[in-house]
């Protein structure tokens, strides 16, 4: 037992390596969660659920489409999308103008829903999707053994995030987002339509997810599951950078990533609950999470 | 009480109906009914009569379970003292969940109950003495007072009732109280209870410890019934379906809670030997309820029948 | 004759997972092995029809407790088969003991169903913890591989396997090198596999279950431990899970088990009219379930009464014989003692067929797999 | 309240409030005497209803002093001040909307009993309050709503009901934002001179539009501009200022 | 409440704006009671009133950012009553709340970016930092750390830039100092030259008498009077009693 008591330096470095890696993924969930949150004021717990779903596509997408992983990279996405983008129309839209609380309730139930119904049709032991042939293998660094695939997934979910920030925070239509999220009535008097922006926010956002189920589902079983426990996880890291905040998701999600790297070295049977020990401690200190506003 | 005799006839029918109902129904079904429902209204005490959502009561009405569990399992303790024991450990993790949470709102407080309720969860997957996924087995249910022997199912019943009551009747109590009436105005504007010199944050952190100690007792009565403590009860699922049957129910409204557990437990029993998927329904009808249904059952009653709503007082908070 | 039996029925309750966790290893496919059994016996018993019922406790030990009351109390159930997760299943235990009527656990692990909770009125079907400990330790160590490092979730399940597995790797004079503790539904296990992979140890056992096992498995072949010259052991693997990972993930592993569909005509029998019900070939949970379902009835039908105590003492002195069990035994604490064989999952090249995956490595005779008496804490096992 | 009048009673010391980097009250040295009525005015968004928040602690201010009987209050919580005495009403009508106009009160009635926490009483020990609520509510011609909900109140009746829960707490200082807000005329007359008379035994800061009530209620009036003391003095000295007619009243008629 | 009184000198052109019986709502509070006024194009028209008269609710009703709303607004043949808030500005009104409504998550070359271009023939972003001299070289500050005064201006030239024909300006001059008001009065009569129509509501009517061409009285939510500018002297003392001052 005595290689575990002092960890080589390389080893750590592996270790912080992972980290960022499951960072990177809670930085894209969280992401996505931070901008629903920012434009309507919903907690979308379908999240996890509609995170699952991107995973799923990609998964049909292969089975009776034929259709490949960097197919499903955009398509999937793309559906889950759309279906938020139902979902809002149809469902969401309705409960604006009462408590935000019944957003969080709604979103519960549609959450419940889409994973019993994935479970009633396909089982729980879940699906292999197999790693894409130019991603396969991996490169021995020395310290680790870090598959290819993982490096791909740091990759494309820093440049989402980077893309997304930037786009909220550097252009025209981030700063319609902006400005809608201060004060929507004066945005609409300029003759922007606010309703389809908050739609498309949402559609966005979810598809954030459903990109994080596609990259995902190389690396966990396909099941109908794997949201639900991650979602809790991950609002957790909302709520440490701040509600709604774009660059507190991304920040966070990193960094809480690391840190649970570093648990599962030093501590593992509390790497699961190190999120919620800082949370409480960054909600003692700063009660809006830090990198939130006071509202 | 005064209310007008419909209201006392209302009452003593519903009284002979839980006297008499285990002669027609299941028992063991009937008290994990009323367990259920003591859990829902403690919660309705904080979402309808305080305005404030947790989404983490599972950690008392689970956590209390445990403790019920292990205080009558493990040390022999009466069966009275481990509901006590059970009540005053809920009591506790609200006070420490209340200190940290109340002071912010809404979603806020919404999710900051649900993450600490996880780390309940992970406690009591971890502590040596929950027995982790196994839960703790076996738990005997004693002589009630060193007298009655809840082994058997009628007195079991009886005494299950009777805490229920006893619940029931302290959080009726508690919103017919000088302090309901604070916790209300503190619901419906929150800055002007404090410009009348409330200091408000004291007054929802007793509902929040009153509510916690409630789930508390629910949570031990049912490991008693059930003689067993697991997971199942601090999941954050269990934390929803609370809200579920509170929301069926209605808000706000007294008897909503017990009419929702009432209809969730049977929906669930009645589920459980169907191949319809359980969650895809209760999730079908949260979603109905949240979107048609927001008064829930007894609350629209209350609605839709003048007779009944004399004072709308009970109604919970919406708007911003 | 008909009139020995309670109710003019016998009734049968399959309490399984029907939508959880282990809704695809046991559920609706437990349902099917039992009905083939009822079908099998002919559907009464000495003229008194058989009856199945089940239901769905959702993994929730106050579900199940409740379930099994109700059907005995009000449904008049005779016995209840099945019962995956030990929680539920300790509770069902209590409770049939309390009832006084039978239950047959063939899905759940715990071996303390036979052992300080065992009651008179319980059986353990199929395997139990301590069984996967002991031949899959002694069984791997006997082939040559004796250095271990266990990955290990963080409940009394996964902690019960590795303290049986680690205890026999070292009294076969092996070595446990290292192990790490893996929260529950924990997805990533990357972190973890790299600790297993940094040790020096040859084995790296997963203490784990269902989704983790799963996860782990997916990763270590992400991560080529395989190629690293780690041979991965998992303790708890039902082939439903293999065929949910498929082969290029699972080859090479090595897991312990009661029963493979292709290890003889009878086990290729059953499995191809269960595979024409399911599209899938049967769990060893779900031919337990057949098992435990025919031996009851043949009790049943032997005592002439379907009175517990009798029927439990029937069942007892009766041998197993099974599709799947050859001379099996029941013992007074209720275990059931069967072969159980090592398995190692073959490569895709190796395999010639759907749902062509493992490859015997040894067997292990029923008297070594499971707990001897003496060191059982079965209070009704008298000791001298 | 025999405190003669003429002292301060009331006194905020170089207040100034900052919204990240917005400055919105800028160095307001304000006194309020004891048993006036004082006025504050000034344009939209000058800083009236921030000065009520800092002075009431709904705020708490980047610098400055705020001194209740010559006492600093400066580090209090509101509730604290209103429990010294210094109650406020709200710009936005504050009312619990689902409580009865009777219960809005008796809220306020029951909290100096102490039995506020008390949640195993009845409902009923609150019966004898009832009384005093009726008087109250009479005083600002509700009696007929008694029983409704303030929900269902016409909004310049929710400002009535406002001012008797504040008149309930029988504070030594109140503070009113724009009281007369959303009243029609009648109300207006009727409302102006229930301040009039409730003013009698104690001191009143209020924020109010209307000049024509300003100018007949007030003893002194602070003008405010873009967070700054722009001229303070009776109505008459005020009005004739230009830089007041320039930034609020107007310069039109002079 | 007695209807307004319908103006007459309106009714002679083609009206670009024609309000009539304008009801409004802010939930249960009824704060428009009948409006009737007449806007031709490039004039420019005040509203006056005391505070909280109505004459904000009547831009927003206008914008279509009002609760509910009754009667009827035409804007060059459309009716805009029922139509979705976000067509309404598209048509060609621009809207500079009396809040201002800077944003302050964003830049001030954001700010001034942000309302979309709906007509051919507005300003530049050259010709806007011509006419406000102040906001140049402040492109990069965060928009409500501007003062007061430049963040008028900066609500006003981010309507200019849209080319919106009606521009409806909510008391620009609020709490500035009179060298700005200066400043604006000039921006305005610019504006009226380029042939702008400009509908404003204004307390300062000294001020407003320098730029408009006729006056609209407003109280408790519906017109009182009309008077031309050029008979405002004969009628200084009614509008002393309708403005209390
Ligand atoms: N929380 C805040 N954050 C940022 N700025 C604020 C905040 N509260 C007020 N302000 C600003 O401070 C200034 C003063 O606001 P205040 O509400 O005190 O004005 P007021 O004089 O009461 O106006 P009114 O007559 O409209 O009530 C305004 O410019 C306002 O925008
Ligand atoms: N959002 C709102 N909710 C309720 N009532 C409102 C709202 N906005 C304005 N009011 C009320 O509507 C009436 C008219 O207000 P409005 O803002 O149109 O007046 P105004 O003439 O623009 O006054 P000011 O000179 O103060 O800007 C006022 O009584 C005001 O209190
Ligand atoms: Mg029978
Ligand atoms: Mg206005």
């Amino acid at each position: 037992m005595s290689q575990l008591l002092g960890i080589p330096p390389q080893a750590l470095f592996g270790q912080l390596l992972l980290g960022l890696i499951n960072g990177s993924f809670y930085a894209l969930l969280s992401l996505g969660l931070a901008v629903i949150f920012g434009m309507l004021n919903v907690v979308n717990m379908a999240h996890g659920a509609l995170y699952m779903v991107g995973a799923f596509v990609a998964w049909l997408l292969l089975t009776y489409a034929g259709v490949g992983y960097w197919g499903a990279l955009v398509l999937a996405p793309l559906v889950v999308g759309l279906v938020g983008l139902a979902l809002e129309r149809t469902l969401l839209r309705r409960l604006y103008k009462v408590d935000h609380l019944y957003g969080l309730l709604l979103t519960f139930g549609l959450a419940l829903i889409f994973e019993g119904a994935f479970r009633h049709h396909y089982g729980v032991s879940g699906q292999p999707y197999p790693i894409p042939d130019l991603l396969k293998g991996g490169t021995n660094l020395g310290f680790m053994y870090l598959p290819t695939y993982r490096g791909w997934v740091v990759a494309a979910s820093l440049l989402v995030c980077l893309g997304t920030w930037f786009a909220i925070e550097r252009t025209k239509l981030g700063a319609y987002l902006r400005a809608a999220t201060e004060n929507p009535t004066l945005v609409q008097a300029f003759g922007i339509n606010v309703p389809v922006m908050v739609s498309l926010t949402y559609g966005f956002g979810v598809a954030l997810a459903g990109l994080a189920g596609v990259l995902a589902a190389p690396i966990y079983q396909v099941s109908p599951m794997m949201g639900s426990n991650l979602i809790i996880v991950v609002f957790a890291v909302v709520v440490i950078g701040g509600m709604g905040s774009i660059l507190g998701a991304i920040v966070t999600g990193l960094g809480l990533g690391l840190l649970e790297g570093l648990t599962k070295v030093f501590y593992p049977e509390a790497s699961n609950i190190v999120v919620f020990v800082i949370m409480a401690v960054v909600l003692m200190v700063k009660p809006a999470g830090l990198f939130g506003r006071e509202r | 009480m005064r209310g007008g005799s419909p209201k006392v006839l209302l009452t003593g029918a519903l009284l002979l109906l839980a006297v008499l109902a285990p002669y027609a129904l299941y028992p063991v079904f009937l008290m994990k009914v009323l367990c259920f429902a003591l859990f829902a209204c403690a919660f309705n005490l904080l979402i309808g009569f305080a305005g404030l959502l947790s989404f983490g009561h599972a950690a008392f009405f689970g956590g209390a379970a445990y403790v019920a569990a292990h205080a009558v399992k493990e040390w022999g303790w009466a069966p009275e003292a481990g509901l006590l024991a059970a009540t005053a450990a809920a009591g506790a993790m609200g006070l420490a969940f209340g200190l940290l949470a109340i002071r912010r709102q809404g979603i806020y407080f919404a999710m900051i109950t649900l993450a600490l309720s996880q780390m309940i969860f992970f406690l009591a997957l971890q502590l040596p003495f929950t027995h982790g996924e196994d839960g703790i087995q076996a738990v005997p249910r004693g002589h009630l007072f060193g007298l009655f022997d809840l082994s058997q199912p009628l007195t079991m019943y009886y005494t299950v009732l009777a805490i229920f009551l006893g619940g029931f009747a302290l959080i009726w109590r508690t919103v017919h109280s000088p302090f309901g009436q604070v916790l209300k105005a503190i619901r419906e504007n929150e800055p002007r209870a404090v410009s009348l010199g409330y200091r408000t944050e004291r007054y929802k952190l007793l509902a929040f410890v009153l509510s916690a100690a409630l789930a508390g007792l629910a949570g031990g009565t049912k490991a008693l019934v059930f003689q067993l403590a697991s997971l199942t009860d601090v999941t954050w699922q269990m934390s929803g379906e609370v809200v579920l049957m509170t929301l069926l129910g209605g808000m706000g409204t007294l008897l909503g809670p017990v009419v929702g557990a009432a209809l969730v437990v049977t929906l669930e029993s009645y589920l459980a030997s169907t191949s319809l998927p359980v969650p895809v329904v209760i999730g079908a009808i949260f979603v109905v309820c949240v979107l048609l249904f927001r008064r829930g059952i007894v609350g629209e009653l209350r609605h839709r029948l003048p007779g009944m709503r004399r004072r709308r007082t009970d109604r919970p908070r919406t708007g911003s | 004759q008909g009139a020995a039996y309670s109710d003019g029925k016998i009734k049968i309750g399959i309490l399984t997972d029907l939508s959880g966790q282990l809704s695809d290893s046991t559920g609706q496919g437990s349902i099917a092995a039992a009905q083939m059994a009822v079908e099998d016996f002919g559907g009464a018993v000495n003229g008194t029809p058989v009856e199945l019922i089940f239901a769905d406790h959702q993994n929730k030990a106050d579900i199940g407790a409740s379930t099994a009351r109700r059907w005995y109390d009000v449904d008049q159930v005779d016995a209840i088969i099945d019962v995956p997760n030990s929680a539920v299943a300790l509770a069902v235990q209590q409770i049939t003991k309390e009832a006084n009527r039978v239950a047959i656990f063939s899905s759940p692990a715990s071996s303390d169903l036979t052992g300080k909770a065992c009651t008179p009125n319980g059986l353990h079907w199929t395997y139990d913890t301590y069984a996967l400990a002991h031949v899959t330790a002694e069984a791997v160590v006997a082939s040559g591989l004796s250095s271990w490092f266990f990955l290990t979730s963080d409940y009394a399940f996964g902690h019960a396997l590795e303290r049986d597995t680690g205890a026999v790797v070292e009294s076969q004079k092996g070595k446990v090198l290292g192990s790490v503790r893996v929260p529950a539904n924990n997805a990533d296990f990357s972190s973890f596999l790299l600790q297993a992979q940094a040790s020096p140890a040859k084995v790296v056992a997963l203490a784990t279950a269902g989704a983790d096992t799963q996860n782990a498995i997916k990763q270590a072949a992400e991560f080529g431990l395989g190629q690293s010259g780690k041979n991965i052991v998992a303790l708890l693997l039902a082939i439903s899970e293999v065929h949910a990972l498929g082969l290029s993930a699972t080859q090479d592993i090595m897991l312990t088990t009661p029963f493979y569909w292709d290890m003889d005509d009878e086990t290729r029998a059953f499995s191809k009219r269960f595979f024409e019900k399911r599209k899938a070939m049967p769990t060893f949970y779900q031919a337990g379930v057949y098992g435990a379902v025919s031996h009851y009835l043949k009790a049943i039908k032997a005592s002439g009464t379907d009175a517990a105590p009798d029927v439990m003492k029937t069942m007892k002195a009766t041998p197993v014989n099974d599709f799947m069990t050859k001379n099996g035994s029941v013992r007074e604490d209720g275990r059931v003692l069967r072969d159980m064989h090592l398995f190692q999952v073959k490569t895709p090249a190796e395999s010639k067929a759907p749902w062509d995956y493992y490859k015997l490595v040894r067997s292990v005779p029923a008297d070594r797999a499971f707990r001897p008496l003496s060191e059982s804490d079965c209070p009704l096992v008298k000791k001298m | 309240m025999t405190g003669h009048t003429g002292d301060i009673i009331l006194e905020a010391r170089g207040l100034t409030m900052e919204f990240k980097g917005f400055v919105a009250v800028k160095e307001v040295n304000l006194q309020v005497r004891r048993g006036t009525i004082h006025a504050l005015i000034g344009p939209n968004g000058a800083g009236k209803s921030t000065v009520f928040n800092l002075l009431t602690k709904f705020l708490t201010p980047t610098r400055g002093q705020i001194l209740y009987k010559g006492r600093d209050i400066t580090a209090m919580k509101p509730a604290d001040v209103a429990l010294l005495g210094m109650v406020r009403s709200f710009q936005i009508s504050a009312v619990f909307p689902h409580l009865s106009v009777l219960e809005n009160v008796r809220v306020a009635l029951q909290r100096p009993r102490g039995t506020s926490f008390h949640f195993w009483k009845s409902e009923e020990t609150l019966r004898d309050l009832r009384g005093r609520a009726l008087e109250l509510i009479e005083a600002v011609n509700l009696t007929p709503w008694a029983d409704h909900l303030a929900a269902e109140l016409p909004y310049g009746r929710k400002r009535a009901l406002e001012i008797a829960t504040t008149l309930a707490l029988d504070p030594e200082v109140m503070l009113l934002d724009e009281p007369l807000a959303g009243m029609g005329h009648e109300d207006i007359e009727g409302t102006a001179a229930l301040i009039k008379r409730v003013s009698a035994d104690r001191t009143i800061l209020m924020v109010e539009h209307n000049l024509s009530v300003v100018a007949h209620l007030s003893d002194t009036i602070t003008v405010l501009r873009r967070g700054e003391i722009l001229a303070e003095g009776p109505y008459e000295a005020v009005s004739r200022n230009p830089q007041v007619m320039e930034a609020y009243m107007g310069t039109g008629h002079a | 409440m007695p209807d307004g009184m319908r103006t007459t000198a309106a009714r002679t052109g083609t009206a670009m704006l024609d309000i009539a019986d304008l009801h409004g709502f802010y939930g249960e509070s009824h704060v428009l009671h009948g409006v009737n006024i007449d806007v031709r194009q490039g004039e420019v028209v005040t509203l006056l009133g005391r505070n909280g008269a109505g004459k904000t609710s009547t831009m927003r009703a206008i914008m279509g950012i009002m609760g509910k709303r009754t009667g009827s607004i035409r804007f060059q043949g459309h009716e805009l009553i029922g139509m979705a808030p976000h067509k309404i500005p598209r048509l060609g009104i621009g809207y500079v709340p009396e809040e201002r409504g800077i944003f302050s998550s964003l830049s001030v070359d954001e700010n001034l970016a942000l309302p979309p271009v709906v007509k051919e023939g507005g300003m530049t972003v050259p010709q806007i930092h011509a006419l406000f001299p102040n906001l140049k070289g402040r492109g990069a500050t965060q928009g409500t750390r501007l003062s007061g005064g430049e963040q008028q201006m900066l609500a006003i030239g981010r309507i200019l830039r849209t080319g919106a024909g009606l521009i409806l300006l909510d008391e620009p001059t609020e709490g500035l100092a009179p060298v700005i008001i200066e400043q604006i009065g000039v921006a305005v009569r610019a504006l009226k030259q380029r042939g702008f129509t400009i509908l404003l509501v204004e307390q300062n009517f000294r001020f407003a008498a320098t730029i408009a061409d006729r006056h609209y009285v407003m109280e408790e939510g519906h017109v009182v009077d009309m008077i031309p500018n050029d008979q405002l002297h004969a009628n200084m003392d009614k509008l002393h009693t309708y403005l209390g001052v």
